[in-house]
């Protein structure tokens, strides 16, 4: 009997509490996954913000903690230097990140923190109830945005691997979808990418997941993908926008 | 042979996997469990080819596949 | 026991910090705690310890508590604008049960004020300036050598009941020099392994740290259980000092940390004329010495509450007396700092 | 016993330093001290006070509006703290940039050219150990021996030439003082 | 006067203070005040107004600052966390003289807590959980009726003593629908062109708006003032409610907010059993109606403080009371709301 | 008589509180020049940031304010939505901008709001003693970085300007240096272009100016400008980095 | 008279709107009213509820632990609040949805088959109005026709069709109670 | 003729506009103002060409060119 696929030993038995088919979960597996294969579960420390993801902590199997809202890079920052063997990644939705945790999203970055972080872009706040996030897309709806995102008003949605990887510093950056089995099975490369970056103390990975908000977006769970598809990935695309280690590869 | 099994402890219903197997053997339930949810079943173990396809769009993590040898 | 160095207490209290074990150590800077930072910037790395700069004072705040969850001695400083940017994060650390030690080398209030030594936050230091129901232990030392000796007192504090402690200094406390002598050492440190953070080795269960607690019964649950520690905390640690209590003095003062060395000289000075005056000191501004201070009043005449601010203790010292005789407050803000000679005279007309 | 000392300049003169050298003697010699420096925002030049206390029992407060002794490194200094000195205080002023030079009843007032000095020595920055050396011999307040065995336990390796001048700027700072009381 | 209209405490004060004349609203997403931006968001474009979801609660203090300091009318909303992130912008708000109007819609803490109603925040607000020297109103709504009304009383109060104003709901009152009705015009707003930003308009000299004030003597005066104006509020501004106090009772009760509703309903149940009870309910927590609540004291045998913390207003009651009569205080944390009942049996459990 | 060159109206009378031959003098004279020439002093509001400009409040002829640490442009925001018709300006340090202040000059830029932000660099904090800056340069001393700036602990220097314009909406972003005659009638330009910019309410501008800081480099007025010239400039090159107008223009 | 009604089902059933419906009545027919959701961190489903008070006398608390009639549009609900219905309470629930069903001592418990119903009038959406028409023949709390004014209010001009629907949903209602009762 | 004044009240003695004069007419005066810093004068006025390079360095605003026609 062989086993070809199974809920990995990085997640605990807990049912998620997302919604029916929101990406948050697709991306909680791949992460369990990636920590099961690099058998890191036991030295891992998992970093659950405030956002739909803030009971991560009951889902992942690694040692956990949640944190203020937007401050997970600082608190993975006092975590990778009390603990530098252990691996540490923090989970953040996009308004958690991008909104209130920008500056220490930059600066855990420019320091070259040997952290992983984890987005998760849905273009919303999912947990509040639907308000805008930074990346909410032009004209787009939101609670707090309720005639459509005006960029003239509002900004543009915000790019953040774009913008990181103009810093020197940064180890790893790469922007993955979860939009289809396809984009899965390369966004679980992705993070498990990082996680071993993060192993070996390389340095700083960000790895964004455009991913949905089926409840807050008002589409069912295939409908939410689609949008997704056609709509987020234009303004979101994925690639890899820094990889050191193949950078110093190139440069022999 | 191929066993895919859905615990319907965590099947939400999403559909997801219905859509992502491309042997359309996955299928709704009648009955809901116990979360109010219509669980996933497959229609036909013996077509399942074991491609994990389902398992990968699985927000939910209730699937397992397993091969008999 | 060390030979005698004579040292700003801002440096006095970081070398004490890392001799009492820490060595970690996030801050921002600020006028007047530069001195603890930079001594930290130049020592750590001597000690394999880390002392790093933060991008702000909120994220200080959340490198002490993620540090701190892993088990190790983390501290932070900063000065009144700075602490008041850490309420939300010190409120955190409170209700997910972590030991940290925190300095406020005060300076002057409201808004962007000025740099001179105040007592001006001791209401957002003794009853949680950040949300939420929780305290936090406040040491208030009066010299370089209490400065330095709070800090390993604070570490093990912290660690005995699982909270934040704060040390409440003032920017002259940071920027005095006074001779201070250093143990070699300060004890062990206790053991963490049993909660903290990714030193799992062979430990079966994953620990989880966390303050949400959305069924409001749990909240209270847990609530209730840190009210449990707190009065704990109220019965075994209240510090105080009496000074010339006993000498049956008319007036009694309370006034803690900077001031209160200048009300004892005061209190010398009307000695030899003749005159007696007691002080309570308080060195737990939380928990405060209610009892001392209520031991005390009923003697006297009058309570005299001196403060470097607009008065703020005096409610505590009010709450201590009650009715069993008159309470006054004089207090100062700007940071103009009280003279003995100004003290003696104020002391004077209540003696009249 | 209990010396109140003012010392207070231009930012850059050494103000601070006098002060933290001669408590650090009243320490080694066993003495209860405080030394605190008057702190601006400002990293730019200004003025540079500090107040050292040395004294018997322990310091109450390290903050004093009545001084026992000032060393004032140039005129605003002096002009701002004169009159707080005390009756039977001293005042130590540097000659070379006090123009108007001072004068106080009931006050030992006494003017030394420490820039003239300072060059002297080859450096016009030890002009401040000049007035050290001055302020010592003035007030008694600690040993000259102290002072000088601290001074070689902090240069004697580092940086012998620096020691050499500051003993000597030390020693004519003693011997003005010595000679103008004559 | 205008029609009944059913709404949420939230969306009331919001609709409030937009026809009290505040077109600049500047907030950060958190619940239980959601409904309070979102109610914003569309309803300020519709009346030419400024909704701006800013990148944290820190930022959109100061967008409120800025916008204060302009001269116009400008309101933030929040619940705990985020007014602790909010704390050293108030301190400079507060220095600055600037009026402005700030609502926490609190909720379960410390740390993250849970989104329950709750009264944790009543040290930080009535005690400037700021750094520094100061207070700010406090108004605390217990209907949404009263809860819109205090929009407009809110800004009237800042204009007039120049203060932050903040008003101290909770979950339950954001969340709660009650019918609610709205002045058209709720009167004028002051003159600020004496000391506004950016309307210069021939005006010759320059305004400065400014908190730094390095000479501690000028910081003092500035406090000095600053606490003058305090004074005048004390003075001025003061409210309360008393309800069944001159019935004779022999306890009385002092609770403010949602629990001063609960504790309305177990006093009229008690009064058809035939017991009496009293309440004082505290309408501005901060100036505290200590008078009030002293004289209320002094015909009853005990005071007993009914607060949805583990006890912070009790403080101020006993500061109030002081020796009259003994008190007591019955707290509840997680954001457990006290039923009647529950407040019934413990006021007969003290009156038998 | 024709009057050459004189002190501009858009500054006041005070003598400035900056140390002798500190830059931060240079900055103020050709922003005081732009506001005389765009006859905007009346209607322009500046905010002084907390640093070694706090003080600026003395320095600038228009209507003033002085903000919490970092927080200028969050203040610029709700001014300039308050007084749509006023030009608002941000003076603000390294400290304050690029480390402190990171998400609200993120964001404002972002938003697009119509403020000029004028960014002193001098890779130092200046006004509390020489600590570290997010633009400290490598292996420079500093005092929280005693034996310098070690890069992989502390992270490289920010490069503001070139993180910024990775977004979509900042209308102007330029960066200049203050360190030659020639250099400062170029700073000139960028800086009235800015708030002429801000005047026709084009949106966010900002102006970079790699200045010194001689007291806490510890080197005289000129060493610290050849120092400046030889270090900063390659780590932090002058340039326009977007310029929508021109972007604009060439499009047409 | 005071009237406690507490509603609750899954989220999507529209508990909320029962309650929001009769304390708008409640409030035109000019008495004193609340209605208080209970608000989760959630925005995924689960179970929702609403307590609703319509009295004569200004409303103390908005929070109940004792219910006078009681909504349950599911089984949970139902096992949830039952125990706190007072004697003389009355609870109405979704037959269809609780096979369990209830009984306790001293209430007037309807169940009713408000899925089916919904669907008769074509939108299983419209249940919630069925029960609202039975929660308002069984309490006479407020008018059946005040309720039906002020649908009409806000639907008469945006939604005819639903109005009609919703009108209909709300007869159904009221029918089965007059009907179960005779 | 070109008349260039430098203002003591302002001059903190930098020595910026030295360096940056083509004409190499600008030197620090003996005396200290009353800041403590020699402040700079011009040993020609005859020689300057009012090019203004002196007033662009200044940082303290203490220079002003005036052109007599
Ligand atoms: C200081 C603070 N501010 C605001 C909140 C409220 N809050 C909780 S989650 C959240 C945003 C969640 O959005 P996102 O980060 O995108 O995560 P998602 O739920 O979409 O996964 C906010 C604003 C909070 N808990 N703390
Ligand atoms: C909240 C807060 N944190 C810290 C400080 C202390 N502080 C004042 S200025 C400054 C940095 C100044 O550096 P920079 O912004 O580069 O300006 P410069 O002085 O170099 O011009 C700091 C950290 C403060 N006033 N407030
Ligand atoms: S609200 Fe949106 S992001 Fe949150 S769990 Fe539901 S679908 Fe996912
Ligand atoms: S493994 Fe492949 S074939 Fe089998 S059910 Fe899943 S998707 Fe279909
Ligand atoms: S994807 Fe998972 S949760 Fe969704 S229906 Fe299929 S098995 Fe159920
Ligand atoms: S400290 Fe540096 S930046 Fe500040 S004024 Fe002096 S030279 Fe300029
Ligand atoms: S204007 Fe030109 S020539 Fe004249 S002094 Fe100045 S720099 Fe020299
Ligand atoms: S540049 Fe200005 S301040 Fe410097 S020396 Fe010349 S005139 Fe004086
Ligand atoms: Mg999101
Ligand atoms: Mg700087």
């Amino acid at each position: 009997m062989k086993i070809l696929a199974k809920r990995p030993k990085g997640l605990t038995d807990a049912r998620l509490t997302y919604c029916p088919g929101c990406l948050h979960g697709v991306a909680h597996r791949i992460i369990g996954e990636a920590m099961e294969e690099l058998d890191i579960v036991e030295k891992t420390i998992g970093i659950a913000p405030v956002g739909c993801s803030v009971f991560a902590y009951n889902f992942f199997a690694c040692d956990m903690i949640q944190v203020p809202h937007g401050r997970a890079p600082a608190v993975a920052t006092g975590m990778r230097r009390a603990q530098p063997d252990c691996v540490v990644f923090t989970y953040q939705g996009d308004g958690d990140l991008a909104a209130i945790g920008t500056a220490e999203t930059v600066h855990a970055a420019n320091r070259n923190e040997n952290i992983s972080i984890f987005f998760i872009n849905n273009a919303i706040y999912g947990m509040t109830g639907g308000q805008m996030a930074p990346t909410t897309l032009p004209n787009m709806r939101a609670t707090t945005a309720p005639y459509g995102r005006d960029v003239a008003d509002m900004g543009y949605p915000m790019r953040v691997c774009e913008m990181l990887a103009t810093l020197e510093t940064p180890y790893y950056i790469e922007r993955v979808s979860l939009l289809s089995p396809k984009d899965i099975l390369k966004a679980k490369k992705a993070v498990k990418k990082a996680l071993k970056y993060n192993k070996e103390k390389k340095g700083f990975c960000l790895v964004e997941m455009v991913s949905t908000c089926p409840t807050n977006w008002g589409l069912d769970p295939l409908a939410s993908i689609d949008w997704a598809k056609k709509n987020m990935l234009p303004v979101f695309p994925v690639g890899v926008f820094k990889d050191e280690a193949k950078r110093q590869e190139a440069s022999k | 042979m191929v066993t895919l099994t859905v615990d319907e402890h965590y099947c939400k219903g999403c559909g997801l996997c219905i859509v992502a197997c491309p042997k359309e053997i996955l299928q709704f339930a009648r009955h809901l469990n116990e979360q109010g949810y219509h669980p996933v079943t497959c229609l036909d173990q013996e077509a399942c080819t074991g491609c994990t396809l389902c398992y990968v769009t699985c927000p939910d993590g209730a699937i397992t596949i397993v091969k008999d040898k | 026991m060390g030979e005698k160095i004579l040292m700003k207490g801002n440096e006095a209290v970081a070398e004490a910090a890392i001799r009492a074990g820490c060595r970690h150590y996030f801050a921002y800077p600020i006028t007047p705690q530069n001195e603890l930072i930079e001594y930290m910037a130049k020592r750590m790395p001597q000690v394999g310890g880390t002392c790093l700069q933060a991008e702000s004072e909120v994220a200080a705040i959340n490198m002490v508590l993620g540090a701190a969850a892993c088990g190790v001695r983390a501290m932070t400083s900063s000065s009144s604008p700075g602490i008041s940017l850490k309420q939300e994060g010190i409120s955190y650390i409170a209700a997910c049960r972590l030991p940290a030690v925190i300095i406020n080398v005060q300076r002057g209030g409201p808004g962007l004020g000025n740099i001179a030594p105040m007592q001006c936050d001791y209401f957002q230091a003794t009853r949680g300036g950040g949300h939420g129901d929780y305290y936090t232990p406040v040491l208030a030392p009066s010299s370089v050598q209490e400065f330095a000796d709070m800090a390993p007192e604070a570490f093990d504090l912290a660690e005995k009941y699982l909270t934040p402690v704060l040390i409440f200094a003032d920017g002259l406390l940071g920027q005095m020099m006074e001779p201070v002598t250093f143990e070699d050492d300060y004890g062990p440190q206790s053991d963490k392994s049993g909660w903290s953070l990714g030193c799992r080795k062979g430990r079966k269960n994953n620990h989880i740290i966390n303050s949400l607690f959305i069924d409001p019964y749990v909240l209270k649950e847990k609530t209730e259980e840190l009210f449990k520690v707190y009065d704990t905390i109220v019965k075994n640690e209240i510090r105080y000092e009496y000074y010339n209590v006993d000498a049956n003095p008319k007036i009694l003062v309370v006034a803690f940390g900077t001031v209160a060395r200048v009300v004892k000289t005061a209190i010398d000075e009307l000695k030899d004329q003749g005159l007696e005056v007691g002080l309570v000191r308080p060195i737990t501004l939380w928990p405060f010495p209610y009892k001392a201070v209520k031991e005390a009043a009923k003697k006297v005449e009058k309570v005299i509450t001196v403060e470097l601010n607009m008065g703020q203790m005096e409610q505590d010292v009010r709450l201590a007396v009650g009715d069993t005789c008159p309470t006054q407050v004089i207090g100062k803000a700007g940071g103009v700092v009280f003279t003995p000679m100004e003290v003696i005279s104020m002391l004077k007309e209540n003696l009249a | 016993m209990k010396q109140r000392i003012l010392c207070a300049g231009f930012g850059g003169q050494g103000a601070l330093l006098i002060g933290k050298l001669v408590v650090t003697a009243g320490m080694i010699e066993g003495k209860h001290v405080t030394w605190l420096p008057s702190y601006g925002p400002e990293m730019r030049g200004g003025t540079a006070n500090v107040m050292a206390v040395i004294s018997d029992k322990p310091v109450g407060s390290p903050i004093f509006t009545r001084i026992d002794t000032l060393v004032a490194l140039n005129q605003p200094s002096l002009d701002k703290f004169l009159p707080q000195v005390v009756e039977g205080g001293m005042v130590l002023f540097n000659s070379d940039l006090c123009d108007k030079g001072a004068s106080k009843n009931g006050i030992c007032i006494v003017g030394i050219p420490l820039n003239k000095f300072g060059e002297q020595v080859g450096d016009i920055k030890a002009s401040n150990m000049v007035a050290l050396g001055a302020l010592i011999e003035l007030t008694g307040c600690v040993e000259n021996k102290t002072v000088q065995d601290d001074l070689k336990h902090m240069l004697e390796k580092k940086n012998p030439t620096l020691l050499a001048r500051n003993l000597e700027a030390l020693e004519i700072g003693r011997k003005f003082v010595v000679e103008s009381a004559q």
